[in-house]
This record gives structure tokens, C-alpha cells and sequence, in this order.
């Protein structure tokens, strides 16, 4: 087997050495009933030819990847410098695990710091830690965590307007632990948290808000507002990002009075791959930084004083604390918290901004043309970054044929807001070329006559 | 000094070669210009500042570094070649699993066809992406005899979560949700946490004299409070649980079910399936068992299998087949709901799904019988220098400990570290709990004979420096990159993010 | 003594890391293991064996190694760790213009419409393929003002070959091909040798104090046995030929032609093109000027340019372009023909074009301006603590020596070695042949100011160590995966392959 | 620019030290009518995404690489394992220069010594050097070799069943290069080179004779017995293999008495790509070696007796012996003799004879079937590897027909051998499907009714 060296003269040797008589003799702790039933009916071993044959014609199968994608939703098509990948395939990153052993995990290490430190930047919060899964588990942990720092109270608000996954996550992380209710808070017209009613129903009892920034309609809130009612009431501000090239543009969160603001980190950096991998973003204030869930790496010294790095605050974490951690989460999304590192590097402070500016500024752009065809509408005024919701009569029609014409039209809202009737969600970011836009705008035009 | 360490140093991987140059990096930060650029991004379209509102604007992100693409190309692989990793040298580390990730693996999460597809892609433009989910799932429950599987948890954490969710549910669904869940002392500390935030108190069961938990101790615990038993089999000091059907028995003779961490099923396939000592619920972390790369911390896999009781609770949406077109269905009405965003970590499925191809049934079979192989050949190697935590044989990772070597004022974190000048990654030290001074050994089965054997040879040089020369290891490693770092005052005085050095502020 | 030295070490690429750890690995060879393989091949079909005549066959090819895929890639990743490359460290060897390689460069040439291409593709399936070669050589016809282009040599001394032959049919076809070629004395090695494959004999022109060639000089060696002078612009001592005009103008009064080496063009884009200095026939070096990677000594790509004269002459087959098709033309009877297989390295054309596209012509203008710039700022820097071989400005490179060196005992090569340990690579040393013991400086466009200022802290550091401590000088490298190496004795006695070592065989 | 990382401050810093006022001072030794007119017009420079998009595009118009290629001929498709790109991708491989400074450049080095090791087992000769160009410019190298070793000798003779690329390149490298003639040796009627005529013709005055092994229509040639006649009048025997796996299962050419062997190396971990990067392998007896072309490496030891490796015996070359060196040779394929080294070592001792194995054995296969076709025939009955002529009247129907279906099916031998009529090259290795092999013999079926 090509990736396993055993020779027929090692596995002797080694048994030998053992004292066993055959590879058999080895598993003698294991009941035999347990033994004669494990056979694997699975076919026999293929060669990376036939591998490779067999994934590529699953691939070809995925047709909507050939698509001009106007979808984001929670996944962003991006462009992604080719020095990206060329750092992900270093054998010395990806080959690595859990830098445990810091004297030979430095290079993991320095840029796990290097990560923390972007990202803090980027929510405009004190601390970050090493990665969450995603942003939707980020989300679910952000709430956990607010729930711990305002421990004695028992209500979590989160917005109607946060990704419907998040939402989701949120829930499912939340039954059972502990005793905390989940309330909605519903949509204004604008497609912003209703400010009304937050200012009616954060109270005393509420631990923490939950508002999407910008919202799953692209929506950007009006946090600063929000945080002002709730920081009143002693509740904490979450913000929950799922499109991370915002925050190259918009006001930080932190910025904006947010406690704890996390994040998906997909845009920079990362494929959309089916939804996954990809990253989590966490960062909250300093305060609070031991009840915050993840690893965290930290600046030390060596014996002789050289600047090194270390994993750091394990007192909070599961292999320590075990069921007092702050969190279950071990393994994270390192890999991909060193792709959207690189991105953003590479990137640097001008060229993100230059990006976001680019993405709103054809999203805003498109939103207008259609916007303009008789029978369609762009229902919510607020400003919105790079995603925009869009309404009609005949919009399925209108999406469908664009899909004929190799266009990933957006997503549906219907499945998870059948209020708006029929609506849909459309994004457009700096890969979108002119041609396919117009034939966007073309298809939505046809369908609407 | 440094000179007559050399000399100390016997064969493997360092020998034969000078010191070596190890280029310095600082953080990026400090390589920042003002007006540098990595990617030349197109220059924002006329008038796009104005578009949005000025006071939702921020200016540009302070900080945030401004360098050319060379120089981000340089700062990062010279951060590389800091690590080690499997690809570079052994990288014992148990618990872990790191075996060799195959290079083809890459290729094919890389594919077009994987790579640009959107998560919400219609279905019938998403086949192959379905398909490969299916294959991956059904592969799964052979190996596991498991009944039904989601691939949608993160990791094996996540995957533990997802598992404990369903218990509960199913308890609920059965009456009530129970208070309690048992987890042996030796566990992974994923076990304890998970179950906790699922609202479980843990009930801690002691092994015997043998390392294993006894049917008889499950015993004396269950009640029909206890929800479930949380079980690593092989456990985290190697050891198949022999009793571990009996164990089953007890607990679902109270109506209580088993969760069996599956962190260690590179031990177990072709070998015994876990269904068939009796487990209900079972995460597999395909970035253990089934190659996909540990990235310096993830992303992993977590899939989570389950026997038909529990089918209903499993996360939502599942790939449903019919007539040979697979869909998404979400319509489970007891389902826990999910435990993240689309469909998992769907790249580490494609890279799972062409190691489970690679070598099909009997070369699964044959990974654990050479996993196992390996293990005990370097337990029976270090038996008589190292004390062995558990005599016997082992399954596919060993424990020993530093009790022979406290009186010389030797601890396992200095073999650790005098091993890393040996050139090899340390194995997992001070776990499991239960073994003071824990060395946890896992070579898996895509290490060759020779390097073991280096292994060995350099395991057995340590404990003759620790009786001789002590102070080599207290001194160790002083030929890594940095030397022993101050972990306990970077925890008093975190620092965790880089900030601009007073003087140039 | 290590650490003595350590302490001398200024800052730098090695500043702020423990001496580092360098894995060993032997020759494959001896990791070799009879039934170990790395690419699991589908088993020989059934009566493969008898297909062809027994008596055909060798036995397997003895000697091969046999190693798992987990063995490949480790031992080749160790090997890679071992190199200094520019991705990694400042690497100033003049003459070599070790530029930045894109990565995007590398994404390009292996798109599969590229990669799986095969050469005898009908060319209406291959017009991307073709519009590639058009293209590149059009740019390159716009930068260097010559008329017309062939990419097919392989590398820049086959571009001389290709040229240096077409100097010869040309004149075979206006009368004789002449005896003689006159070559600076700074010239490139291969120049004199791609003249002397051509049959020409070749003439020494020597440069004046200044460094440069004078038109008076060729006068007096110039006659109508003389094919062509084939002179390098900027020559070899980094230095503007400002004769160069009126050069050319008595060159071919006499009937020749001249040949500009243009390995150097990475000094003159949208600075002076060659074509109005005169130059009938030149070639480019992709790998230098256009950013294809070296490779560690290759593929290169070095595509010959020439005036109408000349075009003619050009290699076959040719791009032609009609109606916005195009296709491969050997429709020119005075061809030198081919000097090699197929249409050139057309992966690195690939590449060639991406960097071109990527700077456009602001882009590679601002390169040459940006070498030239770095290439002075580090004479300027440098001319107080070592010998400047030739006073002034220079263009992309400079050429210093060891000449105030010598009485401390120390020769350009202690410092070439003493640098490898500062953790840069070394200048070009010994060349060109003029200087003696000549340190040549190039360092492109693409190194930060930063970088370029701790190498020259290293160069005064060196300088300084020479007057202080020469032996630090002498003994080095001591860091380096090895120290210094036998050369004298492994030319006397070439061991040139991989033996099995007595003992084992 | 992103590849360039000057600022404005960096600039004026630079340009202060050195004493001038601007860029443009720095170029005042380039007269100034040259500078005045070297304007670029050209297009200003493109985004990465730009970039990317054209060149995608352009290799979406390569319909033929998407194609089932039959076509060898001097470029085999065939399958490389992942491994191999891999270790290409290593920055540290591919940017480094030739190994001038062996301390730090003993990566490059050794793996330069395991490739002239695994070349000189592979032709089954003593030593092998660092690469050539290709297959076409190694062979006229050697043919110069020959002229150098037999230097009274003013002939060369070479089959005309070398492939022609590398006959004209040997004409195109010799003309002029002394008086050498090179005399063509015609083809027997078994696809072989004419015995007869050679034992007539080789004389006192051939330094040479070149034989293709397998020859261009993938003829296995017999080597042994030219050399025996040849050697009778100490004359050279080169032989010259464009399709290096037949090196795996044939005797090696050292074997059979060749004193210098060359190759194409492309079949072995390298991509067709058009027909380059390839790699020439180079080999012959330790006699010979103080002639031999190219770079060597060579073991040596350090101070302190560490094995390492060098850059060895170049006083052969031009940089040192200029006009005088045995080649002009200098930058040669450096990274593709690495991919080439990966491959053979991934493959190994057992890989490398099981894909040889599968190679010939489909090819016969395909031969027995199209030769059983009517009014197609195989005309050599000479043992062929994985190459073979097929003839036949509605050939080029057929093949365009097969063309048509996805296929490129084979080579037109017309262009070079009139003398054949319509016969095409059909080529087989072991990355053709069951599938596209009955494709292509359907094609031809249907063509031939
Ligand atoms: C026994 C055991 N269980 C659970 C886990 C948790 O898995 P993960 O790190 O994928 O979350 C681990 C991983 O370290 C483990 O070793
Ligand atoms: C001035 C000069 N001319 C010619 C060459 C030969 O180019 P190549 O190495 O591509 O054959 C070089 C390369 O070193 C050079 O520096």
C-alpha cells in the first residue's frame, strides 16, 4: 500500500521483537464475536489515477460551480490570490497539529498571533482568540458566553435578521444549557432590527442582543443605537458578521459598542467549497477575556529571552477545565484563520478597503438596475454593503431562466421569511464581470414582461 | 557546550548535518510600510466612497499591515519552516492520530467543481457534492456498523456535542431529559465539556488496576438519572475495553445510552465495529482515522453515527437518495437542529472520501493491523527503560510515564524537549489524567520500520542522559528555533495581539 | 566558539533564532526497502510479461529505490529546506536577476487547457496555446524595438546559439560566413562558447579603465573577416555601454552584424530598447528579466529577437497571424531550422505573460527604474568599505572586489561564505573574469529597502569582521547544513552516482 | 506594484543617499536619444483577477488539451502523481538558482545527484550529468560529443527512424560546427533501421551512428547488433529515447553497447504542456567523462567530514573554459530533472516496470484491433513499446472522425515520411480509459466502412 511502508520483512521483525506469532495475536483483548463480525464489505483499494478519476467525475457533476455566482447568503464568491494557496500547501503548515509543542510550532504559532491580532483589528475589539468553526457556532458560543458573563440572567434576544443558520445554531447550542430563552426580535420595514421594539424589550433579564452586521439582507444595523438601549440595561451587544470583507469598510463593531462581535471569515481567503471549511471569527474586550470560549495564543520570552510564542489562558479550555470549560471546542479552523491571515496581509490596508468599496459599490449598482424593471423592487431602503434583497411577482421565473443562462441568481428568501412572498436575496462582490451582470439584468428584464 | 551536545546525539533525523540556519521573521506588522501593497486589488470605481453613508464608514483599518506580495510570500514560508510537521518528521503524538495526508487529497478538495460550489446551489446542480457526502456517510456506518451518519459537525468536539443533543432529545422524547452522564477519568476533556453543555452533571468512573472500566463499576453507578455513558474505546491509554459489551448491557438496562468517543477507530476498522459492542452514538474525526490534514488545528471533521433509535435526532438537513438523485432534506421533525452553518466541513469530506477510496476495504484494515503493529513494537522497546503505565499489549498507541526517571530530577517535559533536538515532535505528555507524568506514544501505521527505530534509539539515549546527564535535557531544546518558552508568565501577562512598540508610536 | 559567533552577528534574516534545527536525509537510495512503493500503479495486466520478446527485456532496473509515497514527499521536503531560494532570502547574484517569482505565474501554467496540451494538437485546437507565443513575443518585440521574435530556444545561451547561427547563414547567404566574432573580455562564458559552436573563432576586445568598451576598440579589431560583435548591454560590470551607437555603426560598416546578449534587459525596460542601439540580434532571458523561476538551474526560457535583416533566418516553425487565426508556419525557406523539439519551454511563456500583463508597460518600466535604483543605493552604500570596481553610477547591478580585503588574508570567497551565514545568499563571486575576485550585486526590484539595508549591514559588518576577526571569516559557514566543501578533491576524484556502499552489498 | 515594494519614502531615502536628485539621474549614462525613444506602448498593468481571467481564457481555447490524446511522438501524456507538483511548488526548489553556493543550495544538490544516479541506472550507463534542454538538443550534444571523442572523424550517421525534431536539431546544431556531415540511414521495411545498410556504411570515418530506442514509430531497434558493427570500426553508438518508460521494461541502451544514451525525460513527472518544459537526460561511460556536456554534481565532504554535494569538473564548461568548453550549455532543466527524480522515485523499482508493462500491453491491444480492421494494417512487424504506425487508405477520415468524438487520434506521419502514404502514429499508455480506447477503434471502424 503505497502510503503505508510495512514490508513483509518488518512486520516479521516486528512481530518477532513483540513476541507474538501473528498479527492476529495482537488484538487478543478484543472478543473475538467482536472480531469475526467486522469484516468491511467496501470495495478494494483504487490507484490515485482511479481516485482521482472517480473525484473528478463527482466534481464535474457540481454544474452550479461553473456558474457566475450572485449567491452569498453566508458563503461569498471572492477573488483569492494564488499566494494564498501557495501557503496553505506548505506540508510544514497543514501537517502540523495544535502547536503543543511550542519550541517546533513557532511558525503556526506566529501566525495564529498574527490572525488574532487582524482580527481584533477588524472588529475593533481588544482580543480575539485562535478560531471558532464558523460563524454560526461563533454566534451560538458568543450567546453562551454572554450568558456566562451576565450569569444570573436568563433571556437572549436575537434578531430576525440574523443568518437563519445562525439562528438555527443558536438554538440547538442553547437547549439544554441552562435555562436561557431565546426571543426574536422582529424586522422593521428598512429591513433593520426593529429599534422599537428592542428599546421595549431589552430588560433586565436580557443578557445579550444578537444583531447580524451587516444582517442576512446585506442590511448594515444600526448598532451603535442598539448598544446604546442595551448597554442602558446592562445587557451586551453581539454582532454577527458573516460577509468579513464589510469589515474592511464599515465601522468596527467594537467601534460601535459591541462586546463580543464575531464572524465568518470565508470572504478572505477561503473557497466557498459547499459551505465549508471555513472560519470563525471571536473577539470580545479585554475584560472578558477568561470567560472567552477557543484557544489563544500568546507573546513570551525564552530562556534567553527571545520573542516567541505560546498557547496561553488553557485554564479556560476543556483539557484542562474539562465540564468547566468555557467551551468544548478543541480542534478549530487553524488552517483556514492562516488562509484568511494571508489574504489579508497580501490584501494590507488599502487593498481591503479598495475590495469592499468595489463590492458596494456594484452591488449598489446592480440593486438600482434592477430595482428599475417594472414589477421588480428593492423593498429596503437602508444602506445596505454588498447584498441586497429584491422583490417581484414573477422573480422565480426570472431567476430560474437566469440559471439556464449559467447564472446562480441568488438565494430565495421564501424558506425562511415567507413573509416577503416572493423575494430574493442577491449578492455581488468583485468577481462579478460586467457581462455577467448584464446578463442578469437581461434575464430578470425578460422574465418581468 | 553546544558542541559536545552534538556528540551525544545519536543517529535520526538531526545527525549528519551543522546547526542549521533558521531564518527570523517578526510579526508582519513590523514589516509594514505605509503605502505597500500585497495584491493589487483594482482601484475603487469613481464615487464608490460615496455611496454609503460617511458616518457608517470607518477609516482604513488601523493596523493592519502593508506589505508586497513578495514579502507576504517570505514572512509566511519562513514561518513554515519553524513547524515541524508529519510531512517533515515523526510526529508520535497519541490521541492524535497523525498520519501521513496524501497529497492527492489536496488536489481533489481543490477541484473547480468542489472549490467554487456555492452552499446553496440548487440540488440538481450539486450532485456530485451530494454524492460525494452519501458515499462518504455510507462508508462510515460499514466501518462503524453504525446505521445512519451526519457529516455535518466541525470536528470531534462538535461531533460530541451533536451526539449529546441527540441523547438528550431522545430522552426528552422518552420522558425527560435525565441529570447525569458517566465518562471515565481517563477521557479526553472534550467528553466532560461536551456533555456539560448539554446541562449533564459528569459521574466520574475509576478504571481498575488494568486501566479499563469494569462492568461492574458501570453498574454501581447507572441509575435511571443517568442518561448516558460517555466511553473511548480503545481508551485514551490504548486499551480496548474488554468489557465493554457487558458495560453496553448495564447502561441500556437502565434505559440509558452509550456515546462511544470514536477519536480512536484507526484501531478498530476491520477489527470490531462499534455498533457491535453495544454503542449508540459515535463521533469519527476524519482528520484522525481517515487522513484529512490537522492544519495546526483544524479545520476537522466530526461526523456523527448513530443507531436507528436515534436516526430521528441527527442534524439537519441530511442527503436523502432517491432513484440515484440525492437532495437535501430537512424534513426530520426531531431533529436537534444544527449545530453550524451549510453542510459541514464539506473540503475534509472530499479529502476523506479519496483516502476511503485509496485503500478500500482491506487497506483500512491493514492501516490498523500496522497502526497496532507499530505501537506495540515501541512499547515493547521502551518497556524496560520507561515504566510502562499499563502492562500488556496495547492497541494503537502506548502510556508510559517518568517514574523511573523522578529520581534523577527528570520529567516527562524534559524528554519532551530533549526529543524535539532529536529532531522528532514530542508525543502527547500528561494525558491522559489519570497517569502522572503521562508519555502517550501513537507512531499509526504511515511511519516506516527505520524511523521507528530512530525513535526508539533516541527514547533510549534520553533515559541513559537522564540517569548520566540530566541537565543536557533540563537544558533541552537549544537547537529549535527558540529555546523553552515562559508559558506561566505569558498566562499572568497576556499578551494576545501584537501592538505598535511604544518608541515608534 | 558558536556562541562567540553568535554574539558578532548583527541584525538580519538570522537575528533572534536559536541556530535551528536541520533535518537530515541521506540519499533515497538508502531509504530504499525491496517491496516499499509510492504510487500505487494498477498491478501489470495478465500476460503483459509475454507481450514483448523476453530477450527485449532488462530485469527491474536495479538500484531504483523503493519507498512509500509518506517517504517521497519527507525526504524531498527535507532536501527543499536545505536550499536558499529568493522566496526565502535576499539572494543578490548578480548577473541572475533573482527576482520575485508570481505565484500567480505558477497557477497559470498549469491550468490543464495549458499543462494538457500536446505539442502536435491541430492548431485550431490550440489557438489560446499560440496566442500565448504571439503575444509574448510581440511585448518582447515593443520592449527591446527589434522586429521579430522566435521563443523557441530553451534557454539564453541557446538563444545565443540560435542567434550567433543565423549571424552565420546570414552571411553564408551574402557571400561567406566569415572567421571571426569579437567578444569583451567581460563577456558571459557563454558567448565565446555559443560562438565557437558556431565555428567562429573569437576575438578579445578589452574595455577601458572605465569599465566600457570603446568605439576606437572595435575599429581596430573590426575588419570584413569579423561576422559580428557580440557585446552585453549593460555589460557584465553593470555598466551602460555609452559607446554602444556608434559601436554598432562600425560594425557594420564592415559588413557585420551585432549580437547583444540581453540577459541584462531587466536594466533598460522603457530605458533604451537594443534595437535603437544598433542591435541585429538579441536574446532575452524569460527567467531573469520576465520573473520565470530559476528552478535551481533551469527550465529558462531565452527567446532570440532580431531586425528585419535577420527575420528570415528566425528558427521554425512560427506563429503567423492571419484574420485573428493563427498558426504554425515552416514556411520559410532560409531558416536555421530548429534547436529543439516542439515550440520552446512554453510553460514558461505561459508565466512570461502573466508577469507581463500583471506590470504592463508603467510596470516594467518602474521595474528597471526600481533595480537601478536599489543596485546604486547599495554601491553608494558600500564603495567606502570595499573596492568599487569601476567609479560611478551603475545600472542594475555593481561590481565590487576583495581587493582592500587581501592584506587581512581574506578573499572575495570568505566573504561570499561569511554572508551564507548572516543569512543571505552570496553575489556572484570570480565573475566577470576582469575583476579579480569580483563580488557582483544584483538586486532586482523586488526587495524592500529593509532587506537591502540589512544586507548591506551585513557586507559592512563582514568588512569589518575582515580587519577584526578574519578568521570568523575563514571558518565560515559553520551554520549552514554543511560547512565548507571539498571542491579540489571532489574534481580529482568524481564520485558523480549513487553507489551501493561496499558493506552492504 | 504588488511585486515591487518601493514607497515614495524608500525613493527619495535612496535616491538622497546616492546623491541624486531623481530616477532619471541614475540612467544618465544612457544617451539620451535612447531614452527618449523607449516609450512602452503597452497596456498598463492588469490585477491579479485580470491576469488570471485572460490566461484562463486563452487556455480555454486549447480545445485539444481537453481531448483523449493518442498522440505521442516526442510527448506522451501520461499519469504523474500528486506528489510530484507538490514538491515543485516548493519555493525553495524553484526559486533558487544553479547551486553555486553548495552550503545553502545542498537541497537542489542532492537531489541533482539522486537524478544523474537514477539516469545513469536507467540507460545503463556510468554517469549521467545534471540535464539538458530536451530530448532533440541532448542528442545533437551528443552527437558534438561524439565528434570530440572520435575527432579525426568527419561523419555521423543517423537513422531516419530518429524522431525528426531531433534530426533537424542535430542538423541545425552541426552546421557550421566544424565539417562534420551527417549521412541518413534508411528504414527497413520492419520499421527498423537497415541493418544491412549500416554494416556497409558504418566506416573509419563515422564518429557515430544514432538510432532512436524505441525509434519514432516505437520500434524497439536492435541496438546490440549496430553496436556490434559499429563498435568493429570504433564508431560510437548513441541511442536517443523520447518515451522514458520504455526505460523501465527495455534492456537499457548501456546494456546493449551504446557509449552515450540520451532521452526525453518528459514522460516521467512532467506535463506535455505544449512540448515544454521537458527534460534531456545525458549519459555515458566514465571514460568519456572529462567531455561530457552540461553541469555534474558530484559528492564531497566538508571540514568536518559531512558528505555533501557540489558542482563538479567544470573546466569542461563555459564558464570557466569559454570558447573552449564542451558545450555552450550554461541555465538547463533544473526543476523538471526534479520532477522527473520525484516520479521515478515515487514509482520505484516496481512502479516504473508495471506502468511499462501497462503501457505496451494496451498498446498492443489497440494494434491487434485497429489491425484487424479492414483497410487498416500495422506495416512494421518489428516489437514495438507503446507507440505504432497504423495505415490505411481513409485514415485521415478516421482520424478526424475520432477527432470529432474527443480523440486525438494520433500523429500524421505524412509531414516527414511521404514515403508512407497515409499512416498516422498511435500512441497508448496507461491513461486511456477502456472507454476512449472503443471510442477511437468505433471511429476508425465507422471511417473504414
Ligand atoms: C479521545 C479524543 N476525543 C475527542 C477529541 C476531540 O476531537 P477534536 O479535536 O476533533 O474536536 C480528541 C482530539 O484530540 C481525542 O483525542
Ligand atoms: C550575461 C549573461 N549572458 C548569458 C547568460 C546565459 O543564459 P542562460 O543561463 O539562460 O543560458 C547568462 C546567464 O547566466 C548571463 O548572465
Amino acid at each position: 500500500m503505497r502510503f503505508i511502508p510495512h514490508t513483509a520483512d518488518d512486520v516479521r521483525a516486528m512481530l518477532d521483537h513483540i513476541g507474538v506469532a501473528d498479527i492476529d495475536d495482537l488484538f487478543e483483548n478484543v472478543p473475538i464475536e467482536l472480531r469475526r463480525s467486522a469484516t468491511l464489505a467496501l470495495a478494494p483499494g483504487r490507484t490515485e489515477l482511479e481516485v482521482r478519476r472517480h473525484l473528478e467525475s463527482l466534481a464535474a457533476k457540481n454544474s452550479a460551480a461553473a456558474a457566475a455566482c450572485f449567491a452569498g447568503a453566508g458563503a461569498y464568491p471572492h477573488f483569492v490570490p494564488a499566494v494564498v494557496d501557495q501557503i496553505l500547501q506548505r506540508a510544514e503548515f497543514y501537517s502540523a497539529y495544535t502547536p503543543y509543542q511550542p519550541e517546533v510550532s513557532q511558525g503556526t504559532l506566529q501566525a495564529i498571533f498574527e490572525f488574532q491580532t487582524i482580527v481584533s483589528m477588524l472588529l475593533g475589539l481588544d482580543v480575539a482568540n485562535a478560531s471558532m468553526y464558523d460563524g454560526a457556532s461563533a454566534t451560538a458560543e458568543a450567546v453562551l458566553m454572554a450568558a456566562r458573563v451576565r450569569n444570573k440572567r436568563r433571556r437572549v434576544i436575537v434578531s430576525r435578521a440574523v443568518h437563519p443558520h445562525y439562528r438555527e445554531t443558536i438554538t440547538t447550542y442553547l437547549e439544554g444549557a441552562g435555562l436561557i430563552d431565546v426571543v426574536e426580535a422582529p424586522i422593521d420595514a428598512q429591513g433593520r432590527t426593529d429599534g422599537a421594539w428592542l428599546a421595549q424589550n431589552i430588560d433586565e433579564q436580557t443578557a445579550a442582543v444578537v444583531l447580524g452586521y451587516p444582517n442576512f439582507f446585506g442590511v448594515i444595523e444600526d448598532v451603535a443605537a442598539v448598544a446604546a438601549i442595551a448597554h442602558a440595561r446592562e445587557a451586551l451587544v453581539i454582532t454577527a458578521t458573516s460577509e468579513a470583507v464589510a469589515l474592511g469598510l464599515l465601522k468596527s463593531p467594537g467601534e460601535l459598542g459591541a462586546d463580543i462581535a464575531v464572524a465568518e471569515g470565508q470572504s478572505l481567503g477561503i473557497p466557498m467549497s459547499y459551505g465549508g471549511p471555513g472560519v470563525g471569527l471571536f473577539a470580545t474586550r479585554s475584560e472578558y477575556v477568561r470567560m472567552m470560549p477557543g484557544r489563544l495564543v500568546g507573546e513570551a520570552n525564552d530562556t534567553a529571552g527571545r520573542r516567541g510564542y505560546v498557547l496561553t489562558l488553557a485554564t479556560r479550555e476543556q483539557h484542562i477545565r474539562r465540564e468547566k470549560a468555557t467551551s468544548n471546542i478543541c480542534t478549530n479552523q487553524g488552517l483556514m484563520s492562516l488562509a484568511f491571515t494571508v489574504h489579508v496581509c497580501a490584501l494590507g490596508k488599502q487593498g481591503i478597503r479598495n475590495v469592499a468599496l468595489a463590492n458596494t459599490a456594484a452591488a449598489h449598482r446592480l440593486a438600482q438596475r434592477l430595482g428599475s424593471i417594472k414589477g421588480l423592487e428593492v423593498p429596503f431602503q437602508a444602506p445596505f454593503f454588498n447584498e441586497f434583497v429584491i422583490r417581484g411577482k414573477r422573480l422565480d421565473a426570472a431567476r430560474a431562466a437566469a440559471q439556464k443562462s449559467g447564472l446562480l441568481a441568488g438565494i430565495s428568501l421564501s424558506r425562511w421569511y415567507p413573509e416577503f412572498g416572493d423575494a430574493a436575496l442577491l449578492c455581488v462582490t468583485e468577481v462579478h464581470e460586467d457581462s455577467a451582470i448584464d446578463a442578469l439584468v437581461r434575464a430578470f428584464e425578460t422574465a418581468a414582461k | 557546550m553546544q558542541e559536545q551536545e552534538d556528540e551525544q546525539t545519536p543517529s535520526g533525523p538531526i545527525a549528519g548535518k551543522q546547526a542549521g540556519l533558521i531564518l527570523d521573521e517578526p510579526p508582519i506588522f513590523e514589516r509594514s510600510r505605509a503605502g505597500r501593497i500585497g495584491v493589487w486589488t483594482a482601484a475603487a470605481p469613481a464615487g464608490a466612497e460615496s455611496v454609503l453613508p460617511a458616518e457608517l464608514l470607518r477609516d482604513s483599518v488601523d493596523g493592519l499591515p502593508e506589505v508586497s506580495e513578495p514579502e507576504v510570500l517570505r514572512h509566511f514560508l519562513r514561518l513554515s519552516q519553524w513547524n515541524y510537521g508529519t510531512a517533515t518528521t515523526f510526529y508520535p503524538l497519541g490521541s492524535c492520530t497523525m498520519k501521513y495526508n496524501p497529497v492527492v487529497n489536496e488536489v481533489a478538495a481543490r477541484l473547480a467543481g468542489f472549490a467554487n460550489l456555492h452552499p446553496f446551489a440548487d440540488d440538481d446542480a450539486a450532485q456530485g457534492a451530494l454524492a460525494t457526502i452519501w458515499e462518504v456517510e455510507r462508508i462510515l456506518a460499514e466501518v462503524t456498523g453504525m446505521d445512519a451518519v451526519s457529516l455535518q459537525p466541525a470536528a470531534g468536539a462538535q461531533g460530541e456535542l451533536a451526539g449529546m443533543k441527540m441523547v438528550r432529545a431522545y430522552h426528552v422524547d422518552h420522558g425527560r431529559a435525565r441529570r447525569k452522564v458517566l465518562i471515565p477519568a481517563s477521557a479526553h476533556g472534550t467528553n466532560p465539556a461536551s456533555a456539560a453543555l448539554c446541562g449533564y452533571t459528569t459521574v466520574q468512573i475509576e478504571g481498575n488496576r488494568l486501566g479499563l472500566i469494569e462492568a461492574e463499576a458501570v453498574r454501581r453507578a447507572m441509575d435511571d438519572d443517568v442518561a448516558a455513558l460517555m466511553i473511548t474505546n480503545p481508551n485514551t491509554l490504548g486499551l480496548f475495553e474488554r468489557e465493554i459489551v457487558q458495560i453496553a448491557e448495564v447502561v441500556h438496562s437502565k434505559g440509558g445510552l452509550v456515546y462511544l468517543d470514536g477519536a480512536n477507530l484507526n484501531a478498530l476498522m476491520g477489527i470490531a465495529k462499534p455498533a457491535h459492542m453495544g454503542a449508540d452514538v459515535m463521533q469519527i474525526n476524519l482528520h484522525k482515522t481517515f487522513s484529512t490534514p490537522h492544519g495546526g488545528g483544524g479545520p476537522g471533521s466530526g461526523p456523527v453515527a448513530v443507531r436507528q433509535i436515534l436516526e430521528p435526532y441527527l442534524p439537519t438537513p441530511r442527503v436523502v437518495c432517491r432513484d440515484k438523485t440525492y437532495a437535501w432534506s430537512s424534513d426530520f421533525p426531531k431533529t436537534i437542529g444544527r449545530v453550524r452553518s451549510f453542510h459541514g466541513n464539506f473540503g475534509m469530506h472530499v479529502r476523506a472520501l479519496a483516502y476511503m477510496l485509496a485503500l478500500g476495504g482491506d487497506g483500512l484494515k491493514l492501516a490498523t493491523q500496522m497502526a497496532v503493529l507499530s505501537a506495540n513494537y515501541i512499547r515493547k522497546s521502551l518497556e524496560d527503560e520507561y515504566h510502562l503505565a499499563y502492562p500488556g499489549l496495547c492497541m494503537h498507541e502506548c502510556v508510559l510515564s517518568d517514574k523511573r526517571l523522578e529520581e534523577y530530577g527528570i520529567k516527562t517535559l524534559d524528554v519532551a524537549k530533549r526529543l524535539l533536538e532529536y529532531g522528532f515532535y514530542a508525543p502527547t505528555i500528561y494525558f491522559p489524567l489519570v497517569v502522572s507524568g503521562a508519555i502517550m506514544i501513537e507512531p499509526t501505521e504511515t511511519e516506516s520500520k527505520e524511523t521507528i527505530d530512530e525513535f526508539i534509539a533516541a527514547m533510549r539515549a534520553i533515559a541513559r542522559e537522564a540517569r548520566e546527564t540530566p541537565d543536557v535535557l533540563h537544558d533541552a531544546p537549544r537547537r529549535t528555533p527558540v529555546g523553552r518558552l515562559d508559558e506561566a508568565r505569558a498566562a499572568r501577562r497576556p499578551v494576545l495581539r501584537w501592538t505598535k512598540p511604544e518608541t515608534n508610536a
